[in-house]
């Protein structure tokens, strides 16, 4: 209906003469994280996170029931997940429906939670992982799957490792750590990559743009660099959130 | 309704009967109380008015975009809004993925008629050119955390939402629309305000919590305008009201509203504010 | 599609001096009705319905099995209720799906019906509802209520009271009753309202546009009389059919 | 088909069988015998035009509107019309609510070929700009009481709806379109009746009941033009039939199309008519 | 969204001085038909058919389970059909979603298949058919038909006899067999008829356009015709298939 | 993924591993070795474009269809193209007719993406009217039968269809487009490979065949471009991958892509091809 364009216009180097990226940022500088775990009071487990302007919200709920039954598998639960951004996420206004593009990711992030999963343990069962992207500034599948690995933390899923995750992008030839959308959109490449990170195991790896395979390479050793930062303060949120639970309890 | 809820809980029933018969609540509440009221302006800085409002543990987010578009041909003159409503899976264990269901609808609709019947758009303002195009409103409210009474909370998230959600202004220029880079406020005018009361046995409540919900026998929502005019009403819920239960909760309704209004934003100063600028003309 | 414009045009006056509304009707004056029973030969109840220039018909099927069986109750009925307006009932067409307009009156007209049906007395079966507007002039969910009622009745349901339903408006300052399309458009405020008259209980109430609280008040008093009125034609009606059938039953 | 429907009731196909040897039917009709039909006209007057049928006891209802719209790409200087039918969840237990199942499909389909291949509606009448603005006039139709044969029943109420249409006259000026406030009939210049008949055994039925049409083991539809010409055929239901079958089946339905016709409205006096005025041209 | 019109257009005559049709035909002459059986390997029974410039791909599952059950019948299989175009196989694309033409054309293959195979022998089971137009040029309904029931022989389902379908059209006042998209385009008639040859039934009958009686009669006497000979280059190429697959089996 | 492939045969595991470690695979290719593969051009004459792909058993079929449309707001001066894959209901007893599913949308995805990324289409060349008028390129890919690597299959099929497809040329005269009867290529200048490994234990095999798929641990695709350069990467399924395994995978795309490039037809001449005649300017 409208024809009213809003975007972000193109700066004239989205890397400046220092290294500097046009928020400050050095090449293989991460955005400000911020992770609260626990924070809806209806899920089994939930995780806010701020990645940047990025802002997620996820939640699980399981392992439980699964409707209708046949669906169910007798040696393991199944995982659901569902990636949705609300229409006021972003600048153009998105329609509330699943897109094609959330029909995929919702896929390729359940894919990337599954290895971590003990899934073996609940036959019969679903888990279901919710996310929510209330605000979007590139990165959202990456920033979804850090945010639910915790939920699954949060609701006691019994898990091989944490599974986190960060893209890497290609701006005016050279590889950035965690783009932002300004760096999406006018940058040359976008490798989104999600691990265990105590296993070395990918779970999610996608690409656009045009890489080399010296490049793809790289990119792939600073995403892993980029992933143990975020490993960390996925532990240090959850650690907090047990060390609050265990004041409250011996307080009372 | 989802189906787990209409499991309705019989001793908890009688549990809150048997409070409610002595004036208590479960939570402690009086029963013309609210729970606290968090308001959180601008939570989402790409949409042109954003708000998440907390309702006890209930979390409603409501977000504004306005785009370009083409007026309904009964009203040429005018602007247009619409509200969608949605439940997301998050926020119970109940909810689905899909589309909004009834209930969902429902809470849109009557989010919907509380600001159209007050008329706290002024749509006459976002008319550019009559006819063929104006500003059209969306408004977009999810509830990311079901705890009982997601219409006031949604209602409330609207409303706050609407009152600081800035708009570029446009200039037109022999039929050609440009968009400035000038943000204005919404012509908001007037701050109507939901208020949602339940009835258990004989009793009326204010605010029920999702326990209360699950036994209640119905439900009123009394929306209330800035001159303690009602401006929607909406039972809901199988179950009746007598006719002193509804003039009770009309006059409640004003009560509470005018309480709750001090939690918005004061409406925008608009007094000065061009929101098109016809060039040339 | 369409940029034509239809729709009646307002005139100087909706209230005349002599308190005359553009039909012709007093302030306080309902339409015409006409009411028939039991005119659709497959429903298990049935009832036609004018109301001015509304035209309404009601069926009822059950109490019936429910597909798919899970969504039964043990220990009652289900309601449900559809309320739909054909594409040619409004004088712009109307497209045949559903809009969200008619799911929530759907809504609102089953809870309105609900409580005067002895549910528990039908556990695990269904009791469906109907109502299709023919044609369309203001107060429709009230007309669909009261038709539906008769139509339960018809079906030989087990009620508590029958429900009869009325709007109130706010026309040029006054209130009004029965509002019609041309009254609904340009007046100040709707208020539809549906009682089981005998027990004196509110089953529906809706309200838009502005009144105070004393015009509140005085439209709740306005519509119990309008309710009285209707709930005097159904019963009318209900027992003109059980008379036909008792004249019909004697001759043979 | 609906479920409870595919249930044969083998006894009943017995006792049918068995009185259509001796040339009898349940309800006591000839073979070739139409149930009575009633056809009333304008039931909704705020339609264009509408007819309620009644065969026995099926009563199917049309209206008709008009609508502006864009001619199809393929025929700029034709305007356009489309048939919608529903069997609505009251007509019968069987039928559910949602959008038209493949059985609404085809009677809309089939009538919609009876209008088109007779040319009844004169398309080239209804452009009021080549290539950008004509008249659309959009055919629903709705199963109110389904007891067989809602074919016939769609297909007479439809043209029965569309002979009696009224529609505005416009005003082209300079590629500027008016509504006029005068009205003038849809030109309608031809009369399609669609007749439909059951195989049952090896007997032909024609206009079947509902339970003529349980037992049937093939249905065919003929529908007929104004000049004894067929204009639309249609076999349905699995079953088959023999060559003389058909040919029976065409010549029964010229005969009792010329019947039928008669209860219809005359075709529109519209020599003079005058749809669109060109005005300064 | 286009307004790009992509029509044949119309030639000057459709029939020469000579009775020749636009693409050579004499008026009672078939297009060129190649049928190739089990070209598939994933289905029960397959197979490719091109009609002049039709082309049709058929497939057919089962007799196999039916899920949800509770839509099986307890004394004999159901049959199911699906006719689709995929969106490339005309000059304006078609978008993929089934349009009501194709729901009707699957309904009324599906009764034209019906008569022909044995349910009975399957109860509790649906037997699957399956036609994708891949490019269309008249008359698809019918070549859908031919190789459905083909593809219905190939996977072994028990039939009273194959069914074979041909269009007769009537074009600049005669009748002609086998009308290709042109002559179905600016003809007067299209008259699709399919039939078990070898007991004269005729199974699907449908027609638009004007004809005469006598016109009709005569319409169904040059079909006949047609279908005799598409039944025999059916026959033929299932001949083909099992000598292909006998002299495999010698050879090995 | 359809239900009956969700049962991974285990015994057909244990076997096809026992073979891998051995450096064979059930079909007798080697490890990095492609089943045959045929391109057939043109097969559908009325689209722009059409390929049919197989992969061994494996088919799909891709067309191209232009159409005029208006562009993206944020891409004024570009056409537009759409990839949509659909998985056939007889393509495999798994499959169920529908609107795609994840699966089919994931292929399309993933096509698209390499189409996109490596500018295989020149979209500057399809723009007609900046922000108004432009070509807009549909390519529907279906799969006809599925034996495993539906997404080379795919892949293959699209850029086959594109690069030998036509479009007509138009003239622009005074803001008016007119459609020539001339036909140019499209402007077609890479032609991205997609190359689909599995991971199977400890090995990777290229082109898994479908019993393969159905007892993989991980899947990779890298679509690499004419310079040898990867244009798109799809991890897909549960499972996990090395950095190694990534590094591997990457580096036998490239050098499969360069290979199995031969088969597809050569970039069409464009270098004086005129797609827009911009008359009277």
């Amino acid at each position: 209906m409208s024809q009213l364009v809003r975007k972000v216009e193109r700066p004239p180097r989205l890397i400046d003469e220092e290294g500097r990226r046009a928020d400050g940022r050095k090449v293989d500088e991460l955005r400000r994280i911020k992770i609260e775990v626990g924070v809806l009071k209806n899920a089994d487990g939930s995780c806010y996170l701020e990645q940047g302007r990025n802002k997620i919200m996820a939640a699980v709920y399981g392992p439980r029931e699964l409707h209708p039954r046949h669906l169910a598998m007798p040696d393991r639960a199944i995982l659901r997940c569902r990636y949705h951004m609300v229409p006021f996420s972003v600048l153009e206004r998105k329609s509330p429906a699943p897109t094609r593009r959330e029909i995929e990711l919702s896929k390729v992030i359940r894919e990337a939670l599954e290895p971590a999963i003990f899934l073996e343990y609940f036959p019969r069962t679903t888990i279901d992982v919710f996310i929510e992207v209330i605000q979007a500034d590139g990165g959202t599948r990456c920033a979804g799957i850090t945010a639910a690995a915790v939920a699954l933390a949060d609701a006691g899923i019994p898990m091989r490792d944490l599974v986190a995750a960060i893209a890497v992008g290609k701006v005016e030839g050279q590889l950035v750590l965690d783009p932002m959308d300004l760096e999406d959109r006018y940058g040359e490449a976008d490798m989104p990559v999600a691990m265990m990170p105590s296993l070395g195991k990918i779970t999610l790896l996608q690409a656009d743009g045009l890489m080399t395979l010296e490049e793809f390479e790289k990119a792939l050793e600073l995403a892993m660099r980029g992933i143990k930062e975020i490993y960390n303060k996925q532990k240090e949120a959850l650690r907090e959130k047990y060390l609050a639970i265990k004041r409250e309890v011996e307080v009372t | 309704m989802p189906r787990s809820e209409e499991i309705i809980p019989k001793i908890k029933r009688q549990q809150i009967m048997s409070m409610l018969a002595k004036g208590e609540r479960l939570d402690g509440r009086r029963l013309d109380e609210y729970r606290p009221i968090s308001i959180e302006l601008g939570v989402v800085e790409k949409a042109e008015g954003s708000a998440m409002v907390r309702l006890g543990n209930t979390i409603s987010i409501a977000g504004v975009k306005v785009e370009l578009g083409k007026p309904y041909p009964d009203t040429p003159d005018e602007g247009a809004f619409i509200v969608n409503a949605e439940f997301l899976p998050l926020a119970s264990p109940t909810f689905e993925p899909g589309p909004p269901d009834e209930s969902a609808i429902e809470v849109a609709r009557v989010v919907d008629r509380g600001i159209r019947s007050s008329g706290a758009i002024d749509l006459k303002k976002l008319c550019i050119l009559p006819g063929e195009k104006v500003w059209v409103v969306y408004i977009d409210v999810y509830v990311l955390n079901h705890d009982g009474n997601m219409m006031d909370a949604s209602g409330l998230a609207t409303i706050a939402a609407l009152l600081i959600a800035k708009m570029p202004k446009v200039a037109v220029k022999e039929g050609k629309v440009t968009i400035l880079d000038e943000w204005v406020p919404l012509p908001v005018v007037n701050r109507p305000v939901p208020v949602t009361m339940a009835k258990i046995g004989e009793k009326i409540v204010v605010d029920p919590s999702l326990d209360e919900e699950l036994v209640m026998d119905c439900r009123i929502t009394v929306t209330i305008d800035e001159s303690d005019r009602i401006c929607a009403v909406q039972k809901g819920i199988g179950g009746s009201l007598t006719v002193d239960d509804v003039k009770y909760a009309s006059k409640l309704a004003v009560e509470k509203a005018k309480e709750i209004r001090k939690a918005l934003p004061p409406l925008p100063s608009i007094e000065d504010v061009e929101w098109i600028v016809k060039e040339g003309q």
